[in-house]
C-alpha cells in the first residue's frame, strides 16, 4: 500500500524528521486560506504515481490569487491516469542543495537495501546513472539492524559534504526507524534538501508499507485511499481474487498466478491481447467463479472469455459445477471458452456438455490451454476489433 | 535419490489441527508420506487422521525423530512456527502459508541460514519426490517418478507442465514450487545446486516468471552446469508496476521483465518453451539426444 | 546496579506488569498514612538483599496501630548489614498460587537466560532442586530475541497450569521487554501471584542492572542508592578505584584485578588475612597511589599494607615517585611492604632506597610477590592481632 | 608458527587518534607489528606515527589488506567498531576497550561468530606473538620467543607468570589475555584449541579467576589435549556477591568458586601452582619431564 506524500510527511515528522510547514486541501476554498495564511506556497497534488512534477501535478504560487486558479487547473486533472482529488500545500523553500535518502526491501540480498545520495532531486536511476560516484548502497541484514558504521560508510562513500554530516546521520537512522516501525517496503526522501539556512529537510517523502503486515498497524490500513485503486481491481480485491484491468478483448480466469500469466501470454502468442489477469486462486468455489465471471464482464471491451483451469486440488467437477451455477444466474451472451484438465477432467467436461444442451450460452470445450488460447483469439475477432 | 525429500523423511504438520493442516495431512498420509507428528500448541494428546499432535515442535521431535516439517499455520504465526521448527533441530521446512508479511520473511531466511536448515517457501504448493514423499498441497496422482527435476515459482503451472510431462511418458525425480513472495528461502540456484548433484536426476526444467532477478542469477549458476536445463518464463504480457498475482510477480522499472530472463537463460544454452506444451516436447527431445 | 523493590515495581507497572497496589514510606508517621489508607498491609524493608523476609524485613500488619509498631521496629534495623531506611507498604493480596519468571544474563550460552517455573516464593535454586518438573530454562539468543514459540516452551515445560497460560504469556514477552530495555543483568518477579480473584500480580520484583549501560539510561543512574553502597568502597569507586572491603588486617595495593586477587590469596597461603581487594589499575599515577593509600588507612584494622606492582606499561619508577609523593604528604604509622617488579624495577627500587634514607616510615622493599605476602603477614602478626 | 597472530599480521588501529590509540601504536610499531592503518571517522587523510588514517576501516583493508584490528575506542562505541571491522573482511579482532555494556558484548559475540571471526577480548590487555606481532597493551619487553603459550583473564598476572618464565629461560609461543568481561569474544577452550594444533607451542599455561564456568569447561576440553596444561586460578579467597575488579570475577551462589575450578583441573590431570612462581617451577619441571 503506497501512502499519499502528505500521510507520509506526518509519520516522517512524529519520527523526527523535519518536513516543511503543510496543510492538505481538498477544495479550491482550502486552497484558498491555506495560501493566505502561507503567503507564497507549493501546491502539490497527491496521486500515488511517480514523476508528478514533470506531469504538471506540482505548482508554485506566488499570490493567493495565483493560487486559486492554479488550483482550479489541478483538482478533477489526470496525471499519469491518477485524478487529482488532494492538494498539499506548502510553504516555500529557498533550496540550495538537493540530496537524496531511502530504504528498500533489497530482494536479491535477503536485507533491506539503504540508499544515500549527496544529490537529489531527480530519480534514483537518473541519479545512478549521471553521478555514480555521490551515491552509495548498502544491505543491512535484518538479523542486526543498521548500526552506524554503516551510516558513516553511506556518508563517505557518497561523498555528503562534511557540513550535512551530523544532520543527515540522524536522518538515516530515523528514515531506517520509520522503514522498520512500519514494515515498510520502501521509504524515501528525494529531495532531501538543504534551505539556505543551512536546514536540512525532507521535501519529499515517500512510504510504501506491506499490505501482509497491515494487521499490525491499524493505524496504517485506516490511511488506505481507495479512490487510488481502479474500481474493479478494488472489488476483486474485496472478493478475495487477484485481478489486473488490461487493454485487451480477451477476459481471462485462471487458477494459479502463474497459470494466469502463462494464458495471458498464449493469447498474446496467438496475436490477441488479453483483457486482464484475473487468479481465482487454489479453491475455486462456485460463488467465486461466478464473481469473476461477473467482474470481467464489467469491462466492456470483454468479448469473449477463456477460463483456464488446472485441477489439482481443485476438482475439475467443481469448477464445471460452479461455472453452471454461474451461467445459470446470469446472462453473459459473449462466448466462453473452457480448458478444464487434471483431477476429475472427464467429469467436469461431461456436466458442461450436458448443461451445453441446455444453455444457450456459447461454451467452447477445449483439450488443451494452446488450443484454448488460439480458439479465444479467434472467437474474439470475430466478435469485436483485436487490436 | 530424489533430492531434500525422499522415503526416510519424517515429517511434523505445523497447524494440523486447521481446516488447511488436517486436509493435506490426510492426502500427504494417503500418497505414503511418512508424517509422524502434528503440532498444534495445547492440542497435546489428540490425533488428526491416526497422527499425534504434540504442543511444540521440540515435543514432536523428541518423541517420533521428526527430520522434516510442513507448515500450514496462518500468516501472523508462520515466522514463529519457522523458527520453532529450526530450533526443534528439523533440517528442512516447508511452509505452504501466503500472506507472510516481508519484515518476517526476511527473519525467517536469516534463521534458516544460520541454521543450516533448507526452508522451501513461503507461499508455495510443497514438493514432490514421486513414489517417495509428498510435502505440501500438490496434486500427486499428476507427477510420475522419473529423471526429470522441476523447480518453479508458480504452482498450477508447475503442475500443468509436470501433467504434459507424465503423459509423454517422462518421469519426474523432484517437484517443486519454491514460493511465489519476494523472499523465499530457497531460491532457483540453491535447488539447481542439489538437482546438479542428485544422480536421479538427468535434466532440469525451471518454471520461473516476472519480478526480482533469480533467473538471471539461476542463468549464471547453469553456465557451470553439467546437466541440460530447459525453461518456461511466464509473464511476457505483464505490465510494469502490477503485482501479477504473486507478490513477488512485479515488474519494477526494468528489473524483472521476462524478456531479460529469457535472454538470460537463453545466452547460458538454455532452451525456453514458449508454451507448458513446448517446454515438455523440448524435454523429450532434449532428454533424446 | 540493584534496583530497590519499588523502583522495580514502577518499571514493572510502566511497562504493563501488574503490581500490587504500595506506596514509599521514610518514616513512621508516612507508613501511618499509608496504612490508614490500605487498611491491611505488608511493610517491606528496602534493603538490596536477598531473603529479606526470613531476615525479618517483612511485616504483615493488620491495623493502623501494629503497622507504626512495627514500622518504629523496622527503621534503622540492619538486614543483613543493610541498614532499613525506606520501608515500601503494600497492600495485602490473597494468594492463590506462586510462580516464578526471570531472565538472567547466561554467561556460559552468551544470551538471556529466560527462567519460568508453576511454582515460587522460594529462591530459584531451592525451586530447581524440589520441583525440578516445574521449572523450564531456555538461552534467547540476541540475535533474535524472545519469540512465541520459546515462552510456550517454557510455559509447557514447566508445566503451567492452563489457566494462567495467557496471562503469564504475557508478562514473560513484557519481562524480557524490561531485561532488554533497560539493559538488565537480572530481573525477576518472584513469587510472581495468583490471587484467589485469579489476577496474576508480580508480588516483588528485582531488577539489576549494567553499570557500564548506564550513560545510556540517564533516568536510571538518577535511581542509584548510594547509602546501600560501603561507604570506603564509594568513595574508591569515585576515584576510579576497585575497592572491596574484607575484614582482615593486611592492607593489599596492586595493579589489575587478577595481581590484586594472586595477592590476596598469597597473604592467605602464608596464614594472613587481606584486609581489602584494590586494584589501581593499568596505569597508576602517583595520585592514584596516595588515594588508594587514604582509602586503606580509613580501614582501621589494617596493621600493614602490602604494595604488589607489576610494571608493565606502568613504569616501576613512576609508581616509587607516587608512593614518595604520597608518604611525603601524609603520615602512615605503619609498616609498607614493596614490591617493585617489570618496567624500570631498579630505578623504582633505588628510589625507595634513596627516599628511606630520609623517612621515619617503615619500607620492606621484596623482591618477589611471594616474599611479599610473608613479610606483610609477619609485620600484620607483629602489629595486631591475625585471626 | 604461535596462533592468531605473527609476522604476516597486518593490523589497523580502530581509534587511532585517541590517546590510547596512537599511545599504543607507537609501542606496536617499535615491537615491529605491522600497524598498516589507523581508523578514526573524519580524520582520514591524517598520519599518527607514520601510519594512515582512515575513515572507516572497509577503506583501510582496501587501501592496506589489514587482516587484523586493534580497538581502542571508547565503550559505547566499540560494539560498532567490532561490527564495521568484521564486515569490512577483518578476521582478527583485538578488543581492547574495556567498560562496554554486556547487552552489547552479547552482540559482539554472535557478530563475530556468525563471520568465523576471532574476537580477543574485549577487556584485555591483547595479544603478543614473541619477536613476530604485538596487538595490544601488554608490555613486551617481558616476553621471549619459546614454546610455552600462555592463555589468561587477567593481564598483570599474565605479564607476573610470563616474566617468571623468561627468568627462568622459557620462552613463549604466544601469550594473550581474554579479557575480564562476562561476555567475551574468545573463551580458555577456544584458544586452547588453537595451542593444540600449533606445532610451536608444547605446554599451555591457563590462568584462570573466579567467576562463571569457563575453567571448568576448559578442563572438559584438557581431558582431550595431548599437550600437557599447568594452571593457576586467583580469588581463593574473594567473598561471594562481591566484584574483583573485572565484571567476570564475582562468585554467584554456589557457582564461580576457585576451589571448584582448581577441583576440575586437578581432576583432568592440571597442576595449579599456588603462587605465580610456583607456576613458573611446575611449567619447568613438566617441560623437562
Amino acid at each position: 500500500m503506497k501512502l499519499h506524500e502528505y500521510q507520509a510527511k506526518q509519520i516522517f515528522a512524529q519520527n523526527g524528521i523535519k518536513i516543511p510547514k503543510g496543510k492538505l486541501a481538498k477544495s479550491v476554498e482550502e486552497v484558498e486560506t491555506i495560501v493566505k495564511e502561507f503567503g507564497k506556497a507549493v501546491l502539490k497534488s497527491q496521486v500515488l504515481v511517480g514523476g508528478r512534477g514533470k506531469a504538471g501535478g506540482i505548482k508554485l504560487v506566488n499570490s493567493v490569487d495565483e493560487a486559486v486558479e492554479k488550483a482550479k487547473e489541478l483538482f478533477g486533472k489526470e496525471i499519469k491516469g491518477h485524478l487529482v482529488e488532494k492538494i498539499y500545500v506548502e510553504e516555500q523553500l529557498d533550496i540550495d542543495r538537493e540530496m537524496y535518502v531511502g530504504f528498500t526491501l533489497d530482494r536479491a540480498n535477503k536485507g533491506i537495501a539503504a540508499i544515500v545520495s549527496s544529490v537529489g532531486g531527480m530519480n534514483i536511476e537518473e541519479i545512478a546513472a549521471k553521478h555514480p560516484d555521490k551515491i552509495a548502497r548498502k544491505t543491512i541484514n535484518p538479523k542486526w539492524g543498521l548500526w552506524d558504521y554503516q551510516v558513516r560508510e553511506l556518508l563517505y562513500e557518497s561523498n555528503m559534504p562534511k557540513e550535512y554530516f551530523k544532520e543527515v546521520f540522524g536522518i538515516i537512522k530515523k528514515l531506517y526507524n520509520v522503514m522498520i516501525k512500519y514494515e515498510a517496503e520502501l521509504t524515501e526522501i528525494n529531495p532531501l534538501i538543504v534551505t539556505k539556512d543551512g536546514e536540512v529537510i525532507a521535501a519529499d517523502a515517500r512510504l510504501n508499507v506491506d499490505d501482509n503486515a497491515l494487521y499490525r498497524h491499524k493505524d496504517l490500513a485506516e490511511l488506505k485511499d481507495y479512490t487510488e485503486v481502479d474500481q474493479l481491481e478494488r472489488i476483486a480485491e474485496q472478493k478475495g481474487l487477484n485481478y489486473v484491468k488490461l487493454d485487451g478483448n480477451i477476459g481471462v480466469i485462471a487458477n494459479g498466478a502463474g497459470m494466469s500469466m502463462a494464458t495471458m501470454d498464449l493469447i498474446y502468442l496467438e496475436n490477441g491481447k488479453p483483457a486482464n489477469f484475473l487468479d481465482i486462486g487454489g479453491g475455486a468455489s462456485a460463488e467465486l467463479v461466478k464473481e469473476a465471471m461477473s467482474i470481467i464482464l464489467q469491462d466492456k471491451n470483454v468479448k469473449v472469455i477463456f477460463i483456464n483451469i488446472f485441477g489439482g486440488i481443485t476438482r475439475c467437477d467443481q469448477v464445471a459445477e460452479g461455472l453452471i451455477k454461474a451461467l445459470s444466474e446470469m446472462e453473459v451472451g459473449i462466448p466462453i471458452v473452457l480448458r478444464l484438465a487434471g483431477t476429475n477432467e472427464e467429469e467436469g467436461r461431461n456436466m458442461i456438455k450436458e448443461f451445453l444442451k441446455q444453455t444457450k450460452e456459447e461454451i467452447a470445450l477445449v483439450e488443451t490451454m494452446e488450443e484454448g488460447a488460439k480458439k479465444a483469439v479467434e472467437l474474439g475477432c470475430k466478435n469485436g476489433d483485436n487490436n | 535419490m530424489a533430492i531434500i525429500i525422499d522415503e526416510n523423511t519424517k515429517a511434523v504438520v505445523q497447524g494440523i489441527t486447521g481446516y488447511q493442516g488436517s486436509f493435506h495431512t490426510e492426502r500427504m498420509l494417503s500418497y505414503g508420506t511418512k508424517i509422524v507428528a502434528g503440532v498444534t500448541p495445547g492440542k497435546a494428546g489428540m490425533e488428526v487422521h491416526g497422527v499425534p499432535v504434540f504442543n511444540t515442535v521440540r515435543d514432536a521431535v523428541e518423541e517420533t525423530n521428526a527430520n522434516a516439517s510442513v507448515i500450514f499455520v496462518p500468516a501472523a504465526f508462520a515466522a514463529d512456527a519457522v523458527f520453532e521448527a529450526v530450533d526443534a533441530g528439523i533440517k528442512t521446512v516447508v511452509c505452504i502459508t501466503e500472506g507472510i508479511p516481508v519484515h518476517d520473511e526476511l527473519k525467517m531466511y536469516w534463521k534458516v541460514k544460520d541454521n543450516d536448515v533448507t526452508l522451501i517457501g513461503p507461499n508455495c504448493p510443497g514438493i514432490i519426490s514421486p513414489n517417495k514423499s509428498h510435502l505440501g498441497i500438490m496434486p500427486p496422482q499428476i507427477f510420475m517418478e522419473g529423471n526429470v527435476g522441476i523447480v518453479s515459482r508458480s504452482g498450477t503451472l508447475t503442475y500443468q507442465i509436470a501433467y504434459n510431462l507424465t503423459k509423454l511418458g517422462i518421469g519426474q525425480s523432484t517437484v517443486l514450487g519454491i514460493g511465489g513472495d519476494r523472499i523465499i528461502g530457497s531460491d532457483f540456484i540453491d535447488i539447481l545446486e542439489k538437482f546438479e548433484k542428485d544422480k536421479e536426476t538427468d535434466l532440469v526444467v525451471l518454471i520461473g516468471e516476472i519480478g526480482g532477478t533469480d533467473e538471471e542469477k539461476a542463468a549464471e549458476f547453469i553456465k557451470d552446469m553439467s546437466k541440460p536445463v530447459v525453461g518456461y518464463i511466464a509473464g511476457i504480457t505483464a505490465p510494469p508496476g502490477k503485482r501479477m498475482g504473486h507478490a513477488g510477480a512485479i515488474i519494477e522499472g526494468r528489473m524483472g521483465t521476462a524478456e531479460s530472463k529469457i535472454k538470460a537463460l537463453n545466452e547460458v544454452g538454455v532452451e525456453v518453451g514458449k508454451t507448458p506444451m513446448e517446454v515438455a516436447e523440448i524435454v523429450k527431445r532434449v532428454l533424446k539426444a
